[in-house]
């Protein structure tokens, strides 16, 4: 009986500790749930376009976990990604000859311009980041359709270098999916190996202690939100590639699905926790939900309300287990 | 060779409408520990962000070993060998020890600006060990206790290898035991040649630690003495400005009848088996070492973290307390360790604070008589003696003693039999004291049934009429205020053996 | 020890008076009004004034709530979504066969059950966030509508019904009467009333609330629901406002509505802002939206406007804010020690 | 206080800067000019544009005031918000594109009341919200030709799947109707529709359930998607697949947007009705309601500049005018089209 309770307890708190272990074992059970009700779900085609569909998500959840770490708060990611899109599609439609890697770079500045005012509205001047980004997330999603003027960039407008973006492979595996482990891999190193990652950990879990230290953390936020607008203008590229089509509502609510990749890959709100290692397996979550769901014969009208239902599980769960560890914990102390 | 490895001389610090240094000196011998004295707004906190760093000052002069030195920055500050460990402990809750102990100056790797974590656990551990602790550094800072983080912060003094450490207030938080661990840790760093500037509010400390002693009042320099040539009452002096001849008031001995009687009760995994009883009028003392179960026990009887085990009657009539307003509802109020996070709301002003727990009583049908409000606050706020102009003064432009006065008037307003003060005098300095120590006693004069938990062992033994003492989260000896001696409750704070019921 | 005397009553500045944020947003209003009535000859008539609060007011009914909540430092971003769960189900039971007035009930139901829900996740597990834990339900709800009604849409209520979003008290709009008695009635319990004022403490500092004996929990769980129930009687204003209803109606509302708090300076820091804010920023929004739909100007100009107006407000309350802390706080302790 | 007075001054100055913006707008009303406005679904929508573009030549062909609004987001809530502030502003016509069938009832009914001419064009209201609906294409037409050309590209026999919008604005789901009645006819028994999949209109979901329905039926011969977005979407993955040839795609498309793919083959060819056309004659018909040349009745007859005599004739659900059969875009017209719309 004694041994049994131990037991418990140390499965539980190897689930609460690695909450990376408990969300592979989560995608593992409904991978498997998937296969038996459709066997084409485990097929190197239909895990290609998984991956490759995922890209754009993983590669905006690793920029919203940084600025999650330091409490903050983006929304204007949609309409960022939306304005970087258009703009770098009208360039390259009106300059077809143009290098697709020119292409990349200017949304990738138009994502930064948009980040580093938003990280000035928030570090320097001190605006609540989610007031300050639901703000410029109209701004920028008016100033996506006004540039455009009212117009749509389609397939035969862009050059085939620049669609070639996404669709072309290198080594068999996708462009999309080599940007994103190049990214993941990046962002790995950049927040467990260098000084600036860390210190974005450092500002988020104790504000005055950093001041103290002298980490200077307006230089940091201004940092994250400014990779944050980066990534999200690389990712408005992509989109707009991949999609061959650049319109005004580009991704218009993306943001909130990008937080719940994060939230679902155990970063926390209130701030300082985050791994980059969650938060792609939570967006790989969301992947399979909307690749699998379609083929599982799900009616699209559920797909939102089981989504919905997971997140809330995931997240509920992940609090029981860890009560229950802290009860046994107590329960422990002999008094 | 100098002497002196720190001297600072004429330093003045203004900020807009305050003063807060005003031209003080100061003297550091190598490898002496020099004890910083003075009451809350002394004066202290300042100076030792200009030591450190994080104020400039607008006149004056430090000297390092002799040589003129400036010192704009912390950087600038942990390059010259300075290292603080501040009052509130300044962490990073998420993450691990070592990451705690570099954060600001990590081991990289010279080319790749790679960050060593292997070599920076390894050499973690060895700061620990060397401080005679065993933690692993890969903990989660958040996850130790106080006097565990309290080492964390020494040991990143150490990585820096500072040779001037300034301690404030390393001791609030800690027990008996780990205060001890923490002198002979301090010892050791000054045998080691380490210069230690040591701030407290505990005698206690200063006498057992300090070769000196320089003392602050009202941002002024008072003076510099050597601790075998002081006495306490002329230190009081030095800091209060004035006399205090008795710091404990005479307590008349009107035990009446019984009020709140407790019996086994018990919560997992943090106190079991409590059992007392409380009369009007007793003061009745709870004492034991940090992680004892006293702080967990009155939470739990004003309703906070509610007990899963035992009976409490209240007159004689058993009642269920799930939350604090029914603690309150009973007649029981509680005055919080932590005044600033548990008791007051420190941005509204003093007046709403001393009315939020009573205001269902001066509101009709749930509207506020603000007429009413207004003029209770103001009543008990000259009762309780609160330094201010006006109850409109937010709560935050009072000194910690006069906000832990304005916490003592929040429970005078309901009508309250029992009140349980938890660490009522922690961080108030010594003037503040004796006026909250009056106020105790005057409510077990007048009545009220008190039951006060406290880790400063004169202060339980000098006012309580009975301590209960717990160990482990039991009660281990109830004794008489006749029989209360320091060792005895030592003695009972340690044991493992339970005694009966403090009845 | 000679007891001093403390002042009890509390000093009056016009200065202090009008420096309030208010003052500000009545400015910005009156400017709007002035810029409306030149810009277009049809903005100035009492009709037009009167008819336009038809188009803004329906969400402004969650702005009530949704005050109390940022003041108490939560945040609901579900309301969207229950608004039109809420009208999905009320449509659905009316063309079941029920009574439009029980169905009318249902609505105001499931709107304070799924405020109800997040308020009781928000307490019970209180490890949550309110963003996390709305953010999850805002999907599932909206999920859940998208469930029922698939991609139909529902309607065909009786004609009375439209009354609601379009009908008149004399020359009065119907939903402006309305609003005006919650409004008064809000504000009177926000201000007036200790449940407002333990509002306002369990912002502060909700710990040393809980310990004052505040029934923090009680009181979150009574203003969640409020949020859901406030966001049904927009569900039935906008139902009959539309005469049908389907599962992706009243999209982003939540920003809208945290838009209109925001900029009537309602800190999501908590403790801080009036109702009064609120209620004026949702007219200034309104009317300016309103304004410039009459020039025809085009939509995502309008956006810009929005949200550039957000961000100056907000920019100027924060240096407004600024200024002040640089004079008042420097050492707390340092001060009034005598 | 100072401080104060000079952001009261940025405030005001932000918006005197919007009055003068507002201001470039022709907004006088009171220069005899008729005023006709049109309502479309959403904003940024180059169909949409080109829509409002025809409905605003044939009013100033007429010498007319032409109003072009569209809501940021296609929601009803706003289209009514739309509505309303036209009323206000006492036009003389409204021309709406829908985003619900019955959602802009009781806000048109008002429209109507205060003596404003209402009709629908290409997404249409209930017949008790406007006096004449514009039909772009008659649903029948479209549904029939559909299946023609997908029986011809697939030579009769195999499985075909439909990827449609969320078909909110009746539209897809009528068209999808006429399909499936079209489909029971003889000539078609080999032709199995397997799925009708929603991309809901937007990119990546159009993508994804295009994949899936490539997962799902290996066998899969073409696919039908009468709606822009989902033809676009579907016809990219056929083309990144390198699928050419053994999954075909047609339905309803923007020329300009499919431009690539009739030429790569993914398409052979597709319909769609001309938007500038159904605006068009969507604004002479506004026009004649106006000057009360028809009144909306079945049998009245009018003139649409360039496009000749229409008939008003009874639809299912109130009046209706038919724009005529959809046109065909294929290898040989859309160099010409594409630059067009």
């Amino acid at each position: 009986m004694g041994d049994r309770l131990m037991e418990k307890q140390s499965i539980l708190s190897v689930i609460a500790k690695h909450r990376e272990a408990g969300l592979i074992g989560f995608i593992i059970i409904l991978s498997i749930v998937f296969q038996l009700l459709n066997p084409k779900f485990l097929t190197i085609g239909n895990l290609a376009n998984l991956i490759t569909n995922t890209t754009i998500l993983i590669i905006l959840a690793v920029g919203m976990m940084l600025v999650l770490i330091t409490r903050g708060i983006d929304l204007s990611i949609g309409s960022t990604l939306a304005l970087s899109g258009m703009t770098s599609s009208l360039f390259v439609s009106a300059y077809p000859g143009l290098n697709p890697l020119l292409a990349i770079l200017l949304g990738i500045m138009v994502g930064i311009i948009c980040g580093i005012i938003l990280g000035y509205l928030v570090s320097i001047i001190g605006i609540l980041p989610i007031i300050a980004s639901l703000g410029l997330m109209n701004v920028y999603r008016g100033l996506t359709f006004w540039s455009s003027g009212g117009g749509w960039v389609s397939a035969h407008q862009m050059p085939a270098s620049f669609k070639g973006i996404a669709t072309s492979s290198f080594l068999g595996v996708n462009t999309l999916i080599l940007i994103a482990i190049a990214i993941f891999l990046f962002f790995y190193f950049f927040v467990n190996y260098t000084i600036t990652g860390r210190q974005i950990y450092a500002v988020g879990s104790n504000p005055e202690s950093a001041e103290i230290t002298g980490i200077n953390s307006k230089k940091i936020l201004l940092l994250v939100y400014t990779i944050m607008g980066g990534l999200s203008g690389l990712a408005g590229v992509l989109w707009v590639s991949k999609f061959a089509s650049a319109q005004g509502d580009t991704a218009s609510g993306y943001e909130l699905t990008v937080i719940a990749a994060c939230i679902l890959g155990g970063v926390s709100i209130a701030g300082g926790v985050g791994r980059i290692t969650g938060v792609l397996l939570g967006a790989i979550l969301l992947g399979i939900l909307d690749n699998a769901l379609p083929l599982i014969d799900v009616s699209p009208f559920w797909q939102m309300g089981i989504e919905g239902g997971i997140i809330l599980f995931a997240v509920l769960f992940n609090v029981i287990v860890n009560r229950a560890v802290q009860q046994n914990e107590l329960a422990r102390r002999v008094v | 060779m100098n002497e002196m490895v720190l001297e600072l001389r004429d330093i003045t610090k203004e900020f807009p409408g305050v003063k807060a240094l005003d031209s003080v000196q100061f003297e550091l011998k190598r490898g002496e520990i020099h004890a910083l004295m003075g009451e809350n707004g002394a004066g202290k906190s300042t100076f030792i962000k200009v030591i450190t760093g994080v104020h400039t000052p607008d006149d004056g002069e430090i000297f390092l070993n002799g040589e003129k030195v400036d010192i704009s920055n912390t950087k600038e500050a942990q390059k010259l060998g300075i290292a603080a460990i501040y009052q509130h402990v300044t962490n990073y809750p998420h993450l691990s020890i070592t990451e705690n102990i570099y954060m600001g100056h990590e081991k990289i790797n010279k080319k790749t600006r790679k960050i060593r974590w292997k070599e920076m656990h390894q050499d973690a551990k060895k700061l620990l060990e060397s401080l005679g602790s065993n933690l692993d550094p890969k903990t989660t800072m958040g996850s130790l206790s106080v006097a565990q983080q309290q080492i964390v912060e020494i040991a990143k003094a150490l990585s820096t290898d500072a040779n001037i450490i300034i301690m404030d207030e390393p001791t609030a938080a800690l027990t008996h035991r780990e205060s001890k661990e923490l002198y002979r840790i301090t010892e050791g760093l000054r045998d080691d040649g380490v210069s230690i500037i040591f701030i407290s509010h505990r005698f206690e400390d200063m006498y057992r630690l300090a070769d000196r002693v320089t003392v602050f009042r009202d941002s002024e320099y008072i003076g510099t003495w050597n601790v075998d040539g002081i006495s306490n009452e002329k230190l009081i002096v030095a800091m209060v400005g004035r006399e205090i001849n008795q710091l404990f008031p005479k307590k008349e001995a009107n035990v009446q009848e019984e009020l709140l009687k407790v019996k086994n009760l018990g919560q997992m995994g943090r106190f079991a088996d409590i059992s007392f009883t409380l009369h009007k009028g007793e003061i009745l003392g709870i004492t034991g070492l940090v992680g004892a179960g006293r702080s967990e026990l009155s939470q739990a009887l004003f309703g906070i973290e509610p007990y899963d085990s035992g009976e409490v009657y209240f007159h004689g009539k058993r009642v269920e307390i799930k939350n604090p307003s029914d603690a309150i509802q009973l007649g029981i109020g509680y005055l919080p360790e932590d005044r600033q996070e548990q008791s007051l709301i420190l941005d509204w002003e003093i007046g709403r604070n001393i009315t939020l727990s009573c205001l269902e009583e001066i509101s009709t049908k749930g509207w506020l008589n603000e007429r009413k409000e207004r003029s209770i606050a103001k009543k008990l706020a000259e009762k309780v003696n609160v330094k201010t102009g006006s109850i409109f003064n937010p709560a935050k432009s009072l000194s910690g003693g006069n906000q832990q006065k304005v916490s003592v008037a929040k429970l005078l307003t309901t009508d309250l039999e029992v009140l349980i003060f938890d660490e009522p005098t922690k961080g108030v300095d010594i003037g503040a004291k004796s006026a909250i120590y009056e106020i105790i006693v005057d409510l077990a004069n007048q009545g009220y049934g008190v039951i006060l938990i406290s880790s400063e062992m004169p202060e339980v033994i000098g006012l309580s009429d009975r301590i209960a003492v717990m160990c482990e989260g039991r009660i281990t000896r109830v004794i008489a205020k006749e029989e209360a001696t320091q060792e005895a409750i030592l003695e009972a704070a340690m044991s493992k053996e339970r005694t009966v019921s403090a009845s | 020890m000679n007891t001093r005397t403390i002042s009890g009553e509390r000093e009056f500045t016009w200065k202090k008076f009008f420096l309030q944020w208010e003052w500000m947003l009545v400015l910005i209003l009156i400017s709007i009004f002035m810029m409306n009535s030149s810009i277009s000859p049809y903005f100035f008539n009492f009709i037009n004034i009167a008819d336009a609060t038809m188009t803004f007011l329906d969400k402004a009914f969650i702005v009530f709530p949704m005050v109390m909540i940022m003041i108490m430092r939560e945040i609901d971003i579900s309301v969207g979504s229950t608004v039109a769960l809420s009208s999905v189900v009320m449509a659905m039971l009316y063309n079941a066969g029920l009574p439009i007035g029980l169905a009318i009930a249902a609505c105001l139901l499931t709107g304070a059950l799924c405020g109800f829900l997040n308020g009781y996740l928000i307490v019970r597990y209180k490890e949550l966030s309110a963003v996390i834990v709305t953010l999850a339900t805002m999907i599932l709800y909206r999920g859940i509508a998208y469930m029922l009604l698939e991609d139909q849409s529902a309607g065909g209520f009786p004609d009375w019904f439209s009354y609601f979003g379009w009908g008149y008290v004399g020359t009065i709009p119907f939903i402006l009467v309305l609003f005006v008695a919650f409004a008064v009635i809000f504000t009177l319990i926000l201000h007036k009333t200790v449940f407002g004022r333990h509002i306002y403490a369990i912002g502060s500092n909700s710990k040393a609330s809980r310990f004052s004996g505040v029934k923090v929990d009680r009181i979150k769980l009574i203003v969640f629901t409020l949020a859901g129930l406030t966001a049904a009687i927009t569900a039935i204003f906008l139902t009959s406002r539309m005469g049908s209803t389907r599962p992706n109606v009243a999209t982003m509302y939540e920003l809208d509505v945290i838009a209109m708090v925001a900029l009537g300076g309602i800190s999501t820091a908590g403790g801080k802002g009036k109702m009064t804010g609120a209620i004026l920023a949702i007219f200034i929004v309104g009317y300016l939206q309103f304004g410039l739909g009459l020039i025809n100007i085009p939509a995502q100009m309008l956006l810009i406007v929005i949200g550039l107006l957000l961000i100056i407000s907000v920019t100027v309350t924060n240096l407004k804010f600024k200024v002040k802390k640089k004079k008042t706080v420097g050492h707390p302790q340092q001060k009034n020690v005598s | 206080m100072k401080r104060f007075v000079n952001l009261g001054l940025l405030m005001s100055l932000l918006l005197v800067f919007l009055a003068a913006c507002g201001s470039n707008q022709p907004a006088e009303g009171g220069d005899g000019k008729a005023k006709h406005a049109v309502v479309f679904k959403n904003t940024g929508n180059p169909y949409g544009e080109k829509e409002m573009e025809g409905f605003k030549n044939a009013i100033e062909d007429l010498g007319g005031e032409a109003i072009l609004r569209a809501p940021d987001d296609p929601s009803v809530e706003d289209q009514v918000k739309i509505i309303e502030e036209l009323i206000s502003q006492q036009v003389d016509s409204i021309a709406v594109v829908a985003n619900d069938y019955d959602g802009l009832e009781p806000a048109l009914k008002k429209a109507m009341n205060k003596g404003i001419k209402v009709l629908s064009l290409d997404s249409a209201v209930n017949g008790d919200s406007r006096m004449v609906h514009v039909n772009q294409a008659d649903p029948e037409a479209i549904g029939r030709t559909q299946i023609e050309a997908v029986s011809e590209m697939i030579d009769g026999k195999g499985q075909i799947a439909i990827l449609s919008a969320t078909s909110q604005a009746s539209n897809q789901n009528l068209w999808i109707e006429w399909m499936k009645k079209e489909l029971e006819k003889p000539e078609y028994k080999d032709i199995e529709l397997v799925k009708v999949a929603y991309g809901d209109d937007l990119r990546d979901k159009s993508v994804s359930e295009t994949e899936a329905l490539l997962q799902s039926y290996p066998d899969l011969k073409a696919i039908v998607a009468p709606t822009t977005v989902g033809i676009a979407a579907a016809a990219k993955v056929i083309t990144d697949k390198g699928l050419i040839g053994d999954v075909v795609v047609t339905g309803l498309g923007l020329p300009s947007e499919m431009a690539a793919y009739i030429e790569n083959g993914a398409t052979p060819w597709m319909y769609l009705w001309n938007p500038l056309d159904v605006g068009y004659l969507a604004g002479h018909a506004s026009h004649s309601l106006v000057e009360g040349d028809i009144t909306g009745e079945a049998g009245d007859k009018f003139k649409a500049g360039e496009l000749g005599e229409y008939e008003i004739i009874e639809g299912e659900d109130g009046t209706e005018i038919l724009l005529g059969d959809p046109f065909r875009f294929d290898k040989e017209n859309i160099e010409e089209w594409k630059e067009i719309y």
